[in-house]
């Protein structure tokens, strides 16, 4: 099976799409020169200038040109560079490209992949560092897809593209060289999670970056406790099922996310898992405050392996 | 133009569009003000006729129009079915958008007519885009897009203007300048001469017209509409007119000069112009009338299928929403 | 006491805060004519075009602009006409208001009040329609405001004015007609809920408009069931002490609002109470769907008082 | 301007403040590179030098100033304390936003200077905000609002300028033409002749200036500064310029035609033409050369100075997100 990096089979996703269906086409600043990460490296010399487009500085034009492209027939996956300058572009994304096939009585479709690099990387500070991923929950008529290996990078975006919906597809900033098996042949279905590791005691609910879900559930067998470990993947549509029946196993439930707690997706689920089954539950996520540059105010904010694997810990032996 | 070969098939064709957008709008303000049949907000375009007559005549049923919250006559024009339309502002089963939009999401994709918006300038953008997407598919079709004179105070003015610019594409801009933004003058919210100057900043070509001349509009547009479909190229039309109404129905527009409007319909009113316009060319006076009693005739019509329509079923509420995680299947 | 409206209660707020300090003034599209909901009517005549100043259909420039004009030195009370057309100046208040003070090492304040008036009136469809106060209560450096009566929005507007710290200001379209006793002396102060209606059988907790919550308590009386009507007024900072201890009394919870459920507050706040308290926990939200302007569709995602009423009555004696 | 009577104190003044400026951002990619001391980006300024020297030495203490990630300039030739500035691009202690905002978000409000901004375009409008706060408060203070020429295809530039110009507001507009965005020749997208012409179509009185020639930026920036101070109206300057370096610090710019950058250095460097200026003015060369020595001793220092500096104290991480609801208080 191939191995390659998250970027590299987010590339392999989209150049596949675009070899198999010619109204597929991609515009993004600086994407001629393979995008600020390099997940779109070479495709350009592939597909050309028309179809891998560069973009002014306009995030509003580039979600509302490509919305309108849409519209006229043709399937865009727009790069928005960082999630933070999709904010550039809210009311395009929230009041037009979510709402006019129903506005319109079904007339219309917005076929959209709207990628939005996400999440703290070292140093970024508060203007590009941000997880808004619970804030596109929210809105009907969006999907929303965060995936956290390379493989789900490519099923992924490939299910993306070919979703009639439209997409926000927030990658995470911190795993462009994350790299892993990557199976064509695997295909994906939104709305179903990922078991990353089995357990009987506390059910750890997670998405991207996954990974330190996964690092803690390890930590947590040494000691002796079975983490089920779930990688949602969508959170719009999200696994109530697995979550439900994994929670109604253990009895426990704790949600991790990089996001700021008050108000993220953890609060979503933990409510939805309330009002169905006993058990206990808990949220880890970033307390509410702004991402600082200084590295020792940086790290403040982040959700680590072991604090999940102490919260976990907790939950199950209760306060040490 | 009224001279020896005026043409008068296309004359009255042009006052026969003036007068069905003309006899809608009082149908549908009928409905609100006589019998409370309106629900949401309309925004009449009454006096500002000329401009969806004399542009959308030269355009193909495949050809894509936008438009704004003052979409009516452009919706007509491109040939939607007037009782869908009034089906649709009265929020009934068989309105264009299934009752979902109302008159300020007005929309008719089997003509190429790709909404109205509720947003002021979102349209531009949006607009440009569907020009690009008819560029990427090669298939011949331009798009025209209409905005008011308070929408290029906006940031998607700039960013649609460049991008329509810089990727060379089939799009007609027509900014319809009724001199007000709500309850504002433009002018005064509007740095240097506006619309057209801008436009010319972007390196588009650009026109300006008297948006109450539908013959003249005719004209040009259909000078623009070819070059546009010869060189890909956008173009950019500033035609003046003069909103008679108030903002929404219900605005009494008392911000206005006195007597500023009375002096338009009496003196500016592009119906009325166009009448003379024929009659001087010899026109006989009861295909002139005809014009209007058919229209009349029609959007009564059309408003009373409206009036007997049920509304839309219940169980529409959720679908079009999004197919993949559908309300229909998880609500919550 | 005086009796005015909800929109009156406002204009006085903003009338005392102009006549008491030289650098509060107010901008939006057209305020000079009194604001498209006559929120701002007199202002005009009293204080003139300089401090009640019309806008150009600019919202991102309404927002930026009077972000500046505060790091200046002043104290603009900003109108976004609807809540929706606020997307259109995100960038502006999530990566500018909310995050300067922060970023320039609190160099800067941003005293700004943006006012954006939300919720569902008839027929407005779904640009015109929308609930988002979630959004706010998770961008760090924001002060979350929702009043849902003429004493609140006399005393929450002068409060928020007085504050150094940006606040979203969401007043409900729906009830700027609604009249009431208004006290000036009383002030507020962020984070303090009101009970509008006490009990011990179960916890409803509610925010603008509130009035649904206290009808349902009524219908419930009358059943002989209490319930403690809580109404939050602010978002962030919000009272965790008065609904812990109201669920601790009730053992149930329930949380109404009109915003869509899913990533609504009211999961923040069941998730908080699950996490601390036992007890049953229920939310009613809208569904995730877009509003209509059909009347008989845009009913079908309202919350009423009866849904309310007879939530309550569940969580109280099960299901019937 | 090197005739009889030519300034060679403003010049030499001129002179130093580049020099500075060349070797602050020296320093600092030194750190880079060779130390690894700065975390995040930063966007060097080198062969610009002369549009913030240029413009600054017309300024006030008290007037205000904004600017974009590429700042540092801008924020030295305001008058900022380099060592305060270098320990912000290593996160240090002392920092002049307290190591919380790096490069791009360098800013001292004691001086003026209202902040650098990572999103492009955004200081636009805020800075037209910061001129509308000036003339409400009727202190005198103008503004000078720096961008770049990628930011004039944001939304912020058109509403940004237009409400400059209806509200009549002191603000400098300056954009700093260094014909790339990013890896982007800005030329390839941008619809029109660009800043200027778009600047002129808002009515605002706009002028281009070659910006590596810094007694010419010095000279214009003098005149329309003591207009604004005069008129409280807004200007517009374009100043042509060329970024030496690539985009950020490790960026090898190779999207470059081959050979520009280096003809650029050799021909067009702001620094060596004012050296030439000053020695055919006949200042001596000992003179000349002591701006050099003198700014490379400073900012060597400023850099051992940030480098010896601690981290913030853990303690800050809450401090000045806000008073209300404040995560100190309440971080959940
Ligand atoms: C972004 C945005 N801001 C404000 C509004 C409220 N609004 C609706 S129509 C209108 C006036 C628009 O003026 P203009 O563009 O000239 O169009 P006209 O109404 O004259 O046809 C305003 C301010 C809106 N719908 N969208
Ligand atoms: C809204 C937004 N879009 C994209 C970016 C990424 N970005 C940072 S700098 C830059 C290029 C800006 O070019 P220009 O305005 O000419 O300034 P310069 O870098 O040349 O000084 C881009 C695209 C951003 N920071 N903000
Ligand atoms: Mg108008
Ligand atoms: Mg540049």
């Amino acid at each position: 099976m191939p191995v390659m990096t998250y970027a590299e089979a987010a590339k392999l996703a989209l150049a596949e799409a675009m070899r198999a269906d010619p109204k597929v086409w991609c515009v993004g600043e600086d994407l001629g020169r393979g995008g600020v990460f390099k997940q779109y490296a070479g495709l350009f010399e592939e597909f050309g200038p028309v179809r891998v487009s560069d973009a002014p500085i306009s995030e509003a034009a580039i979600m509302g040109a490509a919305f309108g492209a849409a519209m006229a027939g043709t399937r865009p996956v727009v790069e928005m560079r960082f999630a933070d300058f999709a904010l550039c572009a809210t009311d395009e994304l929230v009041n037009q490209v979510a709402k006019a096939r129903f506005m319109f009585g079904g007339q219309s479709r917005a076929p959209m992949v709207i990628r939005m690099p996400m999440g703290m990387w070292r140093s970024s500070a508060a203007q590009h560092s941000q997880s808004l991923e619970s804030w596109y929950t929210h809105i009907p008529g969006l999907v929303v897809a965060c995936p956290a290996t390379p493989q789900d990078n490519y099923a992924m975006l490939r299910a993306a593209i070919a979703c009639d919906d439209p997409v926000v597809y927030l990658e995470h900033k911190d795993i462009w060289a994350l790299s892993g098996d990557v199976d064509p042949a695997e295909t994906y279905t939104f709305g179903k999670a990922r078991v990353r590791h089995a357990g009987n005691d506390v059910t750890i609910v997670s998405w991207s970056p996954a990974s330190l879900a996964t690092e803690a559930a390890a930590t947590l067998a040494k000691g002796g406790i079975g983490a089920d470990v779930i990688d949602l993947r969508s959170l719009w549509p999200w696994d109530k099922t697995a979550v439900l029946d994994s929670v109604g196993r253990t009895g426990r439930l704790l949600v991790a996310h990089e996001a700021v707690q008050v108000g993220g997706f953890g609060a979503e689920i933990v409510a939805t898992v309330a009002e169905r089954v006993p058990g206990k539950v808990r949220r880890l996520g970033s307390p509410r405050s702004l991402i600082s540059y200084a590295p020792n105010l940086e790290n403040q904010l982040r959700v680590t392996a072991e604090m999940i694997a102490s919260a976990a810990t907790e939950l199950v032996k209760g306060r040490a | 133009m009224t001279g020896r070969n005026y043409d008068s098939e296309r004359g009255l064709a042009l006052l026969s569009m003036m007068e069905r957008i003309r006899a809608f709008e009082e149908q549908a303000e009928l409905a609100a003000t006589r019998d409370a049949l309106v629900l949401g907000a309309i925004h009449l375009s009454i006096g500002q006729e000329a401009v969806a007559a004399g542009v959308m005549c030269n355009l193909r049923r495949n050809d894509l129009i936008l438009s704004t919250h003052r979409g009516h006559g452009h919706t007509l024009a491109k040939g939607a079915d007037p009782a869908a339309m009034m089906k649709e502002l009265l929020g009934r089963e068989g309105g264009c958008c299934g009752g979902k939009g109302g008159s300020m999401h007005i929309a008719d994709f089997g003509i190429g007519m790709l909404g109205a918006n509720g947003v002021v300038g979102a349209n531009i953008h949006i607009g440009a885009g569907a020009a690009h997407g008819a560029k990427l598919l090669g298939d011949g079709r331009i798009v025209v897009d209409f905005f008011g004179d308070g929408a290029i105070n906006r940031g998607p003015f700039l960013e649609g203007l460049n991008w329509a610019g810089v990727f060379e594409l089939p799009i007609l801009f027509v900014c319809e300048d009724n001199k007000y933004s709500a309850s504002t003058r433009t002018e005064a919210m509007t740095a240097g001469q506006g619309a057209s100057e801008r436009a010319r900043s972007f390196g588009i070509r650009t026109h300006e017209i008297d948006g109450n001349d539908v013959e003249a509009v005719a004209d040009l547009a259909a000078e623009i509409v070819a070059r546009i479909r010869e060189s890909g190229r956008p173009e950019f039309l500033h035609a003046r007119t003069y909103r008679q109404h108030g903002h929404t129905y219900f605005d009494p527009a008392t911000y206005r000069p006195k007597g500023e409007a009375a002096h338009q319909a009496a003196t500016n009113d592009p119906i009325r112009r166009q009448r003379d316009t024929l009659a001087s060319a010899g026109v006989v006076p009861a295909a002139i009338q005809s014009t209007h009693t058919n229209a009349q005739a029609e959007m009564i019509q059309a408003l009373a299928e409206a009036t007997a329509a049920p509304w839309p079923a219940d169980n529409t509420v959720f679908d079009d929403v999004q197919d993949v995680g559908s309300p229909a299947q998880e609500a919550y």
